[in-house]
């Protein structure tokens, strides 16, 4: 009973996560004015009809930046988590499975990299690596495949002591088909689940060193950056600010909703 | 015993090795030539002659390994070096500018952990009743909140609808206030959920049914649940301050509090690097430390060998 | 009947932290072919590390294991998988949870893929042939253990080690999966190391009987003479305890 | 001969449900003063549930019928009443050996807790006294150590003593002998039945295990799917079981062959 209210839940939180996907992805129709496009006379219009969101201390127009924005912060939130999912899922997996020296090494760098504060290190390398959505991916990168690998690791290890690996290994299989056919399967749940609540910290992440200057470079558009360059002048426009700033919230809410409800899922 | 301490200091000082190793590295591939920087930030004609005179001066002709080694033994004897921007040594701004961001950090730390300990506590006694949906809704919803937003929030509706603050924090009390307030807020959602993940899954161990069934007191069935979840809490603090530091850079930019935070992000865009590589070795040495001694006390407090 | 598999002096430690306990100490063990040998004890005694390394899945630290002769001490459990399988207690997790039933017991056939063969060993094991495209999840204990039993066979395996296999299981279900070995046994198609800690149950399918008793082998013998005239005092306390526990 | 006993715990027309399942239905019985009822039955026949309803436990949720302690009804009565009565008035005892105490505690810590829920001071002699029964040697040393240093056997031993030490008139207990082996499993017995005739409890002892039931019980009752389909004096029960689930039940016990 508690299961189909939950799997209810999942459905509605993962169409609506689809929505701001499809809004962002094709923010060209549905947006009509350009993002980038400054105009003098409209400088921070109020929000009207050819301007829902009105217009930034440029003139721009905050409703098509905040789509295209979300595209950049949304893009590079998943390209990010895949990434890291895929690195760390296949490096715990290795670990988890051979153990030996291998694990020794690999997670020691494991432990070395989790031993910096991860938005301490993301500063500096973005700091010194210069702006750029890149240098601040990479930042992020760095430690984020580390709970990959560990949650795939510490899986790994307690799907090997199970008796059908053992049976596998009675039955004639290698290791590999082993990891492929049968670890592999086992742990993409958990694993997947811990990627959905990722995206949320991720994002939060990413916006964050936009804010700071060492994300995005201007004019490109993205969440973090416009609540900057807004919150100077937010007595004049707040419009400017107050938009992004719900988009990022309700974005962050969603996909946090969306891992929080598979995580009860699973454990119902 | 002592060999255990040993094998833990020995780790420690690898580590930070390693990350000062990163750190100067980093530096090393960082586009752009440190030197002609400094000359054009200071506006002095770059002429290939000065350009050298510059490098020599600050000592970017020695190979890599060498410098790397001269700023290893300094940063040992707590010389940071020389700041990019004004000449002055590194050193005493980067502690100067800790206290301050200590003061900040620490407070909101203090605010968030009893705050978030007493509602998660409330939470799990009144397990789905209305206060524990409430506190799960509000965890959830500050959990989600990037420290940046709810400080651009709050400055909008304190400082400039109600007008209860000035938007730019004079150092004193009443400043403090509002960065506290946006750094607690995302904490105290974040150790709210993981207190009470924690506190539920040792309610839910069978000792706990075995106290009941003993008519044992609902006081001291709930010592025992809290400190046995002790251990975990104390890691999941270690971790916590990591994005504490992270955090306290934003709000200290946002609110012009004069930290660390403040001072390493004025000198990214001076391209300033010694002062940056001081801040990260400063805060990545305190995080691990806090990480240590989580770990020992953690392994105090329940001795029980790794199952 | 010549003897089928046999492990001589077989030794075994394992070491956790800085201390390192004995677990097997020069046992010896034979089983003939059409056989089933029980092998009692109580927790600690060693009776699964013993299986664990007669399957290859572990090494013995030292001894001998034989498979009609032949020395096969350090291979690995891929060449032990071709003449023996291995029944776990706990039969659900001995199936992948994602996989079918089908699927599973295909694995086991090492390339064999006879679905007349699947069918005839599933009415044997007295099992609705629908069950096959379950996932192990939704079968019971009960059908797992017989599950496992079709797949131990479908593989050609000539020797059964059964692992505490029915303790997991309700009285009522145990008898049902104790029925098949029976009919098995009856047929001359299984020759068998069944570990328990149930005496009675090992009485009453097992030819010889071999109690264990802190990694050493403390009695062995035909199963009337285990029972009725126990020489061990650690085998008459089992006995005993069991005999008041008997309902007559 | 049991009619004139007095009543001890009185289940009428239960119905409850465990985790949203309805796994007990309207069972009714009646415990005399003083004797030893076991309710066998096999997994998911509802027993274990049937346990925790009788000691209110709050993951049971009653549909209807009534459970009766003495004069107190157990299923109406509130969080702090509950709490009073769980100890000294009805004691339980778990499978799981190390589920009594919060195993990094030390043991004497957690019993000064028990002895101060229920208004009394800790009762060291009292302990002891009850730990000699149970065959516990040195109990001082085991007082001082912490439950996750000890083995199976002994941690039930404890969790044993941890009931009686309150001298509860009704003791639950749940297959507190399926986790140990069997010749710790019978030394345990016979000390809980040493301890029963001093403090002259009723014990409901709850197990899968037909043969246990039969050395301790003198009524045993069969629990299948939620229901008592017969109940009745231990010997009568195994000699002509009338109840065709108890009948195939007693035939599928492996017998000792060869005897």
């Amino acid at each position: 009973m508690k299961k189909k209210k939950l799997k209810a839940k999942i459905i509605i939180l993962s169409v609506l996560a689809l929505l701001l996907l499809l809004m962002t992805c094709f923010a060209g129709l549905v947006a009509k004015n350009d993002p980038n496009a400054t105009s003098a006379a409209a400088i921070r219009t109020a929000p009207c009809a050819d301007y829902p969101f009105g217009t930034d201390n440029l003139g721009r127009c905050v409703f098509s930046r905040v789509l295209y924005g979300g595209r950049t912060t949304i893009t590079a939130t998943f390209f990010l988590v895949a990434v890291s999912f895929a690195a760390g899922t296949l490096i715990g997996m290795i670990c988890g499975y051979h153990g030996g020296i291998i694990d020794g090494i690999l997670m020691r760098i494991a432990d070395i990299m989790l031993a910096f504060p991860q938005m301490v290190v993301a500063i500096a390398v973005a700091g010194i690596l210069g702006g750029g959505m890149k240098g601040a991916m990479i930042a992020l990168g760095i430690t984020m495949w580390v709970s990959f690998a560990r949650l795939a690791r510490s899986h790994t290890f307690s799907l090997k002591k199970e008796a059908f690996i053992k049976a596998a290994l009675i039955a004639g299989k290698g290791d590999i088909y082993i990891i492929i056919v049968h670890i592999l399967p086992n742990l993409l749940a958990p694993v997947l689940t811990n990627a959905l609540t990722q995206i949320g910290t991720t994002m939060i992440g990413l916006s964050g060193l936009s804010f700071l200057g060492l994300g995005v470079v201007p004019p490109t558009a993205e969440w973090g950056s416009m609540i900057s360059e807004g919150r100077a002048y937010i007595q004049i426009a707040p419009w400017a600010v107050l938009y992004p700033a719900l988009a990022t919230l309700i974005t962050i809410i969603i996909f946090n909703c969306l891992g929080d409800a598979v995580m009860d899922y699973r454990e119902a | 015993m002592i060999k255990k301490v040993l094998k833990r200091i020995l780790t420690l000082v690898v580590i930070l090795v390693i990350l000062s190793f990163f750190v100067f590295a980093l530096m090393y591939i960082a586009p752009g030539d440190p030197a002609e920087k400094r000359l054009t930030s200071q506006g002095v004609a770059v002429t290939k002659k000065v350009l050298d005179a510059e490098r020599e001066r600050l000592g970017l002709m020695k190979p890599f390994l060498v410098r790397y080694g001269e700023w290893l033994f300094s940063i040992i004897r707590g010389d940071f070096g020389i700041s990019f921007k004004d000449d002055m040594p590194v050193a005493p701004k980067l502690l100067q500018g800790l206290g301050r961001t200590a003061v900040l950090a620490l407070t909101s730390l203090a605010v968030s952990l009893i705050t978030s300990f007493l509602f998660a506590v409330a939470s799990v006694l009144k397990k789905d009743g209305i206060a524990d949906r409430i506190i799960k809704v509000f965890s959830f919803v500050s959990n989600s909140l990037p420290n940046f937003l709810i400080s651009v929030l709050l400055m909008y509706f304190l400082c400039i609808k109600l007008k209860l603050f000035p938007v730019i924090a004079k150092g004193d009390l009443k400043g403090l206030l509002l960065p506290v307030l946006s750094l607690s807020i995302p904490m105290i959602g974040r150790f709210i959920r993981q207190m009470r993940a924690e506190f539920l899954s040792e309610m839910s161990k069978d000792y706990v049914a075995g106290m009941r069934g003993r008519g044992v007191k609902t006081g001291y069935i709930m010592f025992n649940v809290i400190r046995n979840s002790l251990g975990h809490i104390f890691t999941i603090i270690a971790l916590q301050t990591g994005t504490l530091m992270g955090g306290s850079v934003v709000i200290e930019t946002i609110f012009r509090w004069p930290g660390i935070g403040k001072l390493v992000m004025d000198s990214i865009t001076a391209r300033d690097y010694p002062v940056i590589m001081g801040f990260v070795v400063i805060m990545g040495t305190i995080y691990l430390i806090i990480n240590q001694i989580a770990d020992v006390l953690s392994h105090r407090l329940d001795p029980r060998p790794e199952s | 009947m010549d003897i089928i598999l046999e492990g001589k002096k077989l030794n075994k430690s394992f070491k956790t932290g800085e201390k390192k306990t004995q677990v097997l100490c020069d046992v010896d063990f034979f089983l003939k072919e059409g056989e089933v040998l029980g092998i009692v004890g109580e927790s600690g005694s060693g009776k699964s590390t013993l299986l664990r390394v007669a399957s290859g899945l572990e090494k013995p630290d030292s001894g001998e294991l034989l498979y009609k002769g032949r020395d096969y001490t350090g291979s690995s459990p891929r060449q032990t998988g071709e003449f023996l399988q291995i029944l776990f207690q706990d039969a659900e997790s001995s199936f992948d949870p994602r996989m079918t039933m089908e699927r599973s017991i295909m694995e086991a056939g090492r390339g064999k893929k006879d679905k007349e063969e699947l069918l005839k060993l599933v009415k044997m094991a007295g099992l609705d042939e629908e069950l096959l495209k379950r996932k192990p999840g939704k079968l019971s204990g009960g059908q797992c253990q017989r599950m496992a039993i079709v797949r131990a066979f479908y593989s050609g395996a000539e020797i059964l080690l059964c692992d505490e296999m029915t303790s997991a299981l309700d009285v009522s279900t145990q008898a049902q999966v104790m029925q098949i070995m029976q009919r098995l046994k009856k047929e001359g198609k299984l020759s068998a190391v069944f570990v328990s800690h149930d005496i009675a149950l090992v009485s009453e399918i097992c030819d010889r009987i071999m109690v264990m008793k802190d990694g050493r082998c403390v009695e062995e013998g035909e199963t009337p003479e285990v029972i009725g005239s126990p020489k061990d005092d650690h085998t008459k306390e089992l006995i005993e305890s069991a005999r008041k526990q008997s309902i007559g | 001969m049991v009619a004139d006993k007095e009543k001890i715990l009185k289940i009428s027309g239960l119905s409850a449900a465990y985790e949203d399942a309805n796994v007990i239905n309207s069972v009714s019985l009646d415990v005399y003063k003083g004797e030893v009822l076991c309710i066998v039955g096999e997994s998911g026949s509802g027993k274990s549930t049937l346990i925790k309803a009788i000691c209110a436990d709050n993951s049971v949720s009653v549909e209807e019928g009534s459970i009766t302690y003495k004069d107190k009804v157990v299923t109406d009565l509130k969080a702090r009443e509950v709490q009073k009565l769980l100890g000294c008035e009805i004691g339980l005892i778990q499978q799981n050996p190390w589920g009594a105490f919060n195993p990094i505690r030390r043991i004497d810590v957690q019993f000064k807790e028990t002895f101060r829920s229920h208004g009394k001071f800790f009762h060291a002699e009292r302990i002891k006294e009850i730990f000699e029964v149970l065959g516990l040697k040195d109990p001082d040393k085991i007082l001082k150590m912490r439950p996750y240093e000890l083995s199976g056997g002994m941690s039930q031993r404890i969790a044993i003593a941890a009931a009686f030490v309150l001298n509860p008139k009704l003791l639950l207990c749940d297959e507190i002998t399926s986790a140990l082996d069997v010749t710790i499993a019978m030394q345990v017995m016979q000390q809980l039945m040493e301890l029963k005739k001093q403090q002259e409890t009723t014990i409901i002892m709850v197990t899968h295990n037909l043969g246990l039931a039969k050395c301790i019980a003198d009524r045993i009752a069969i629990m299948y799917e939620g229901k008592i389909v017969e109940c009745a004096e231990a010997s009568d029960i195994l000699k002509d079981p009338q109840d065709e689930y108890t009948k195939r039940l007693i035939s599928d016990v492996p017998r000792l062959r060869a005897i």
